[in-house]
């Protein structure tokens, strides 16, 4: 009866992806420039929260400097195709793997010692720190003043990964349907069943032979290199890098918004919580910008972030599966029931 | 050139004086309510401001300027740890984090509502006086600054040591439950506990507002280097939080005279990743995290 | 019968407090061993020891022959040593299929497989009925045999309980004794820390009793439980009658 | 019965996620009683103290000091209302000295007047905590901190103090010593509620009993009912 169950609801999540993606690539095709790039940038953040809420939603671990991936990646793009003409998709790997490293390196310093929860955290913001202030004063990745793309020429390259809008729009989405399979895809897999236990509880995850040094290792790896995939693509559509917006302490606060809001630890938590969060950023600072008013958006995002935790600590995204499941409960239970007659 | 390095190392003590009192507030917090002040920063910056204004409009001494801060920021919060931030201290770390992330985006908003972006110079009247001392010639606004604040860290830390209510604050933070044992009023050691962090903040703020500017966007900065101060000192730790503040102020100063600006702002990091390399809980490290 | 664990002269002090001293008992293949003592005699102290979770001040543990007592918990599960808690530790966010799968992964990566085994291990507990229900739901015999399911998983040739009984009424137990005796007649060696006697009685086949940290009776139970000394340490002196 | 009561607890439950703790407690202490309650691990007996003392909240019961309904208060104006406790693991003040701890115990507004007759008592009581007063309180033996824990309770001027398990972890000696100092605070007019697991011991101490059990209540009676009722070896030992 259970497999029934856990059949209808797969059934159920499929469709209910497929009809989002099919909805979210109509919005592609038909919708104005505006939305275009608003969305592009909603699709990237999704997909950069995924990569937040791998790390504590099913690894435990708490990082709020994910700009220094993103920053990574970024940059590693950059400097290959500004500087030497490289392709971005020869980037995205080279940031992949540095960032990889490095978030393996910060998690190898830091757990060696069993040093983790709140040090752990803020080592994390030390280190983007560090980065971002020697990516400002290093002249060959232009310090301060940035690197710049030259503006696509129109056509779209694949190997080069350029093209217009509504081109990144598409390699936003594709991102994070990536994002959404993979996160479905790692959870399902033993990987996510182990560090979910880590999750919970460590201890009693090593009693039952989970090696978790290694596992927190390879979580965080694994999140710094998406996030990094997702840096790289964020500075092609913007067509810049500086080292304060991609790196500092906001973008790091901008990537956990998603998922805190959407709900962590859930597939479509990043998604929800960043459609709900950035357009309403964007509205409060252009609201702000014609009212001359320069922090509105802060105090908006401020005050969203307070009431979701004090409201729906786990998110918007469960909240909306509770009520769907209060509304439709007993015509659904019905309908599993007459399927277990039939077979 | 002797008396250069000299003069860098004493205006280096002088300002990591007054780091160590930023740093003495946060690791209060967590030392009592094992928190994190996400928006310590925020509260420095609200002193800034504090100093600049009280001195704006009634040409007050810094001093009084820094006591005007020390009762405004502690029942500021006071107020913030009794109505928010009190239902939050038995959530998990993270949850507390976003909650802060929350307060200083609301905080910095506010100030750029208030005050707009652009910074405001204190026109206090010790900006351009200086002391010699021998080789050593030191502003008079930092020699100020740096003395009241390590007046207030000996004062607090005696006040800790002493009084009947710093013994409370030091059980609470040693043993919660033991605490409720003996009839702790925890609720109020926790909000007393966040007034004296927030204040803490407010006070050194105030007290440098003649050598920083006072603007919105300086909190982010603030707030990390009070991290990095704790984290080098160890997290929770009295003593901790002032040899950081030290180590952080000189190290400053000194990257300043040899290397370029941008490295004076990132030796800290430097520093605190050397640091948890080799002394992963800090000087001083509390043992529980 | 072979030997399968051997505790040699085990000690742990913390600070000053000697919490385990001079403790040595082994534990024969195929059978239920039990280690009693009244609160604090450091039943729990050994165990962790046993267990990977505590390094010995001295001493040494010996599993199959090798030493096993500078190994991290993880490494001990992997040899074929699983434990569970004495406050019952399910990971809140999963359900209780899932919690008894996490164990079948130090053996396989293959999720299938360890859904089986998970299974299987709960139904030896009889929990299989349960399987998708969320570990919240779950009745205070059920989470303590949820632990045990969890251990099974793991595969393991030796089971450490860690009071699976406390804090059950005498029915519940019951229940408890039948599932422990069927995984001793399916070969699993077992040891069992508890604090109550009369359960002991029932399952176990050799008894080592622990009181202020030392080893004070061992034996089959209705001998221990005939020893004054034990009489003593559990009841106090002066109470015979 | 349960107006005369100096402290009374009527059909007390507390549950931790789903699982009962305690499960309809009732009992009474009257003035200068001195009771045990005795119970195997896991029976509830520190459940029991929790939810008196206000630590843990119950789910339903009522709670009465001298009358008044205390259910429901915050730990701290329990304490001010005369319940002490020597609480399961001492939980003293490790970091601070000796003499910061026991003052910390004597902080209540109820304590304040004659603070320091009471700290010389303590101290005549345990000659080795006023040689140690300077000392910090995590560097004690085990011995010495269960005293510590016992005179921070005597300095609130407690009405009702609550034993949770002292004999715990302490060598047979010591816990010797520990019931020694039980009885001679009972017997200078101290109401005592002791929960124990210890069951010789702590029945020839008390004047009445009762034996918890899966957290309720099975039996109560008298110390000498209760010394030869056979129940209790069934309980204990499985006889």
């Amino acid at each position: 009866m259970q497999k029934k169950f856990d059949r209808g609801l797969e059934r159920t999540r499929w469709l209910a992806g497929i009809t989002v993606f099919a909805v979210l690539g109509l919005v592609g095709l038909l919708a104005n420039p505006y939305v275009i790039s608003l969305m592009t940038i909603v699709l990237l953040f999704t997909f950069l929260g995924q990569s937040w809420n791998l790390m504590l939603g099913i690894g435990g671990q708490l990082s709020i400097g994910h700009a220094l991936f993103v920053g990574l990646g970024a940059y590693s793009v950059g400097v290959l195709y500004v500087k030497y003409g490289i392709s971005p998709w020869v980037g995205l790997l080279t940031g992949m793997i540095l960032a990889g490293s490095v978030g393996a390196s910060i998690a190898w310093l830091s757990f060696r010692f069993e040093v983790r929860g709140i040090y752990f955290a803020l080592l994390t913001i030390a280190a983007a720190e560090f980065a971002r202030i020697m990516f400002s004063g290093w002249e060959f990745v232009g310090a301060m003043q940035g690197l710049f793309f030259a503006a696509p020429t129109g056509g779209i390259e694949i190997s080069m990964l350029r093209g217009d809008a509504r081109f990144y729009y598409f390699v936003a989405l594709a991102l994070a349907a990536l994002g959404i399979i993979g996160t479905e895809f790692i959870s399902r897999s033993y990987l996510g069943y182990v560090w979910r236990a880590m999750r919970d509880d460590e201890s009693a995850a090593r009693a039952l032979g989970v090696r978790t040094f290694q596992h927190k290792i390879l979580v965080i790896s694994l999140s710094a290199a998406t996030a990094a995939a997702g840096g790289g693509v964020l500075a092609l559509v913007q067509g810049s890098i500086f080292p304060d917006s991609i790196m500092g302490m906001g973008l790091s606060v901008d990537v956990l918004i998603g998922p805190v809001v959407g709900g962590l630890g859930t597939t479509f938590g990043p998604l929800v919580g960043s459609l709900a969060a950035i357009p309403l950023n964007h509205l409060m600072s252009a609201l702000g910008d014609s009212l001359r008013i320069p922090g509105l958006n802060n105090i908006t995002y401020g005050v969203v972030l307070i009431s979701v935790i004090w409201f729906l600590p786990d998110g918007i995204w469960p909240a909306i599966v509770r009520l769907c499941k209060a509304i439709q409960g007993p015509p659904t239970a019905w309908l599993w029931q007459s399927r277990k007659v039939e077979e | 050139m002797l008396s250069l390095w000299l003069n860098v190392l004493a205006s280096g003590i002088l300002l990591g004086l007054v780091y160590g009192l930023v740093a003495l507030g946060l690791t209060i917090i967590f030392g009592v309510m094992r928190v994190v002040n996400f928006a310590h920063g925020e509260m420095v910056v609200f002193g800034v401001y504090i100093g600049y204004w009280t001195v704006r409009l009634w040409n007050v001494p810094i001093i009084v300027a820094a006591a005007i801060a020390a009762v405004v920021m502690f029942a500021f919060g006071y107020l913030l740890e009794a109505l928010i931030v009190k239902r939050f201290v038995n959530r998990p770390h993270h949850y507390q984090f976003i909650v802060f992330i929350g307060l200083s985006l609301l905080f910095s908003g506010t100030l750029l509502v208030a005050f707009g972006p652009d910074p405001r110079p204190t026109a206090s009247q010790l900006s351009f006086q200086t002391v010699s001392l021998g080789l050593v010639t030191l502003d008079l606004a930092r020699v100020q600054a740096a003395a009241t604040a390590g007046l207030l860290i000996a004062l607090l830390g005696a006040y800790l040591k002493f009084s009947p209510f710093g013994r409370s604050l030091r059980a609470a933070a040693d043993n919660r439950l033991g605490g409720l044992i003996v009839g702790l009023n925890i609720p109020r050691v926790y909000a007393v506990t966040f007034g004296i962090g927030a204040a803490c903040a407010g006070v050194a703020g105030a007290l440098i507002s003649p050598l920083f500017d006072a603007q919105p966007y300086l909190a982010v900065d603030f707030t990390l280097l009070a991290f990095v101060t704790v984290i080098v000192g160890g997290l929770g730790s009295f003593g901790g939080a002032l040899l950081g503040g030290l180590v952080i102020g000189v190290a400053e100063a000194i990257a300043a005279l040899m290397f370029t600006p941008s490295m004076k702002t990132a030796l800290p990091y430097a520093l605190l990743i050397i640091i948890l390399v080799f002394r992963p809980r800090g000087f001083f490290g509390a043992k529980e995290i | 019968m072979t030997t399968l664990l051997e505790v040699e002269n085990l000690s742990r002090s913390f600070g000053g407090l000697v919490a385990v001293k001079d403790v040595s008992f082994s534990l024969r293949a195929g059978r239920i061993t039990a280690l009693i003592g009244p609160n604090g005699a450091g039943k729990t102290t050994c165990f962790n020891l046993v267990a990977g979770a505590l390094k010995p001040t001295s001493g040494r543990v010996l599993f199959e022959g090798r030493q096993i007592d500078n190994s991290p918990p993880e490494t001990v599960c992997r040899m074929g040593i699983a434990r569970t808690f004495q406050i019952v530790r399910p990971m809140r966010e999963m359900s209780v299929l899932e919690n008894a799968m996490i164990g079948a992964f130090s053996w396989t990566r293959n999720v299938s497989e360890a859904r089986s085994k998970a299974y299987e291990s709960l139904e030896s507990v009889g929990l299989a009925a349960k399987a998708h229900a969320r570990t919240d739901q779950l009745t205070l015999p059920d989470r303590k045999m949820l632990e045990t399911a969890k251990a099974l998983s793991t595969r393991p040739k030796l089971l450490l309980l860690d009071e699976v009984m406390a804090g059950l009424r005498p029915t519940e137990a019951a229940g408890i004794v039948g599932v422990l005796q069927k995984l001793a007649e399916g070969g699993l060696t077992i040891l069992l820390v508890e604090h109550v006697m009369r359960i002991v009685m029932e399952v176990a086949s050799h008894v080592v009793v622990l009181h202020h940290g030392a080893k004070i009776a061992e034996g089959p139970p209705e001998e221990v439980v005939a020893d004054p000394k034990v009489l003593e340490s559990y009841l106090g002196a002066g109470f015979h009658a | 019965m349960l107006s005369g009561a100096l402290l009374a607890i009527d059909g007390l439950c507390v549950a931790y996620d789903g699982s009962c703790a305690l499960n309809g407690v009732s009992l009474q202490i009257h003035k200068g009683e001195l009771i045990c309650v005795v119970g195997a691990n896991g029976a509830g007996k520190t459940s029991l103290i929790r939810s008196i003392s206000g630590i843990v909240r119950s789910s339903s019961g009522v709670i009465k000091m001298n009358g008044v309904d205390i259910t429901g208060m915050p730990p701290w104006e329990i304490c001010e209302r005369g319940i002490a406790q020597v609480a399961e693991g001492r939980q003293i003040f490790g970091s601070l000295s000796v003499e910061e701890n026991l003052l910390l115990g004597g902080a209540l507004k109820r304590a304040k007047t004659g603070q320091s007759e009471t700290l010389d008592f303590v101290y005549q009581l345990f000659e080795k905590l006023r040689e140690r007063r300077g000392q910090l309180a995590g560097t004690l033996s085990g011995g010495e901190q269960q005293m510590l824990a016992i005179g921070r309770a005597i300095m609130s001027k407690p009405e009702v103090v609550m034993f949770d398990e002292p004999s715990i972890g302490l060598s047979p000696a010591l816990t010797d010593v520990m019931f020694g100092v039980v009885k001679s605070l009972h017997e200078q007019g101290a109401t005592v509620l002791l929960v124990e697991q210890n069951v010789a011991k702590s029945l020839a101490l008390a004047n009445r009993g009762y034996v918890l059990e899966n957290g309720s209540i099975v039996l109560h009676g008298s110390s000498d009912e209760l010394l030869t009722n056979p129940e209790i070896q069934r309980a204990y030992l499985g006889l």
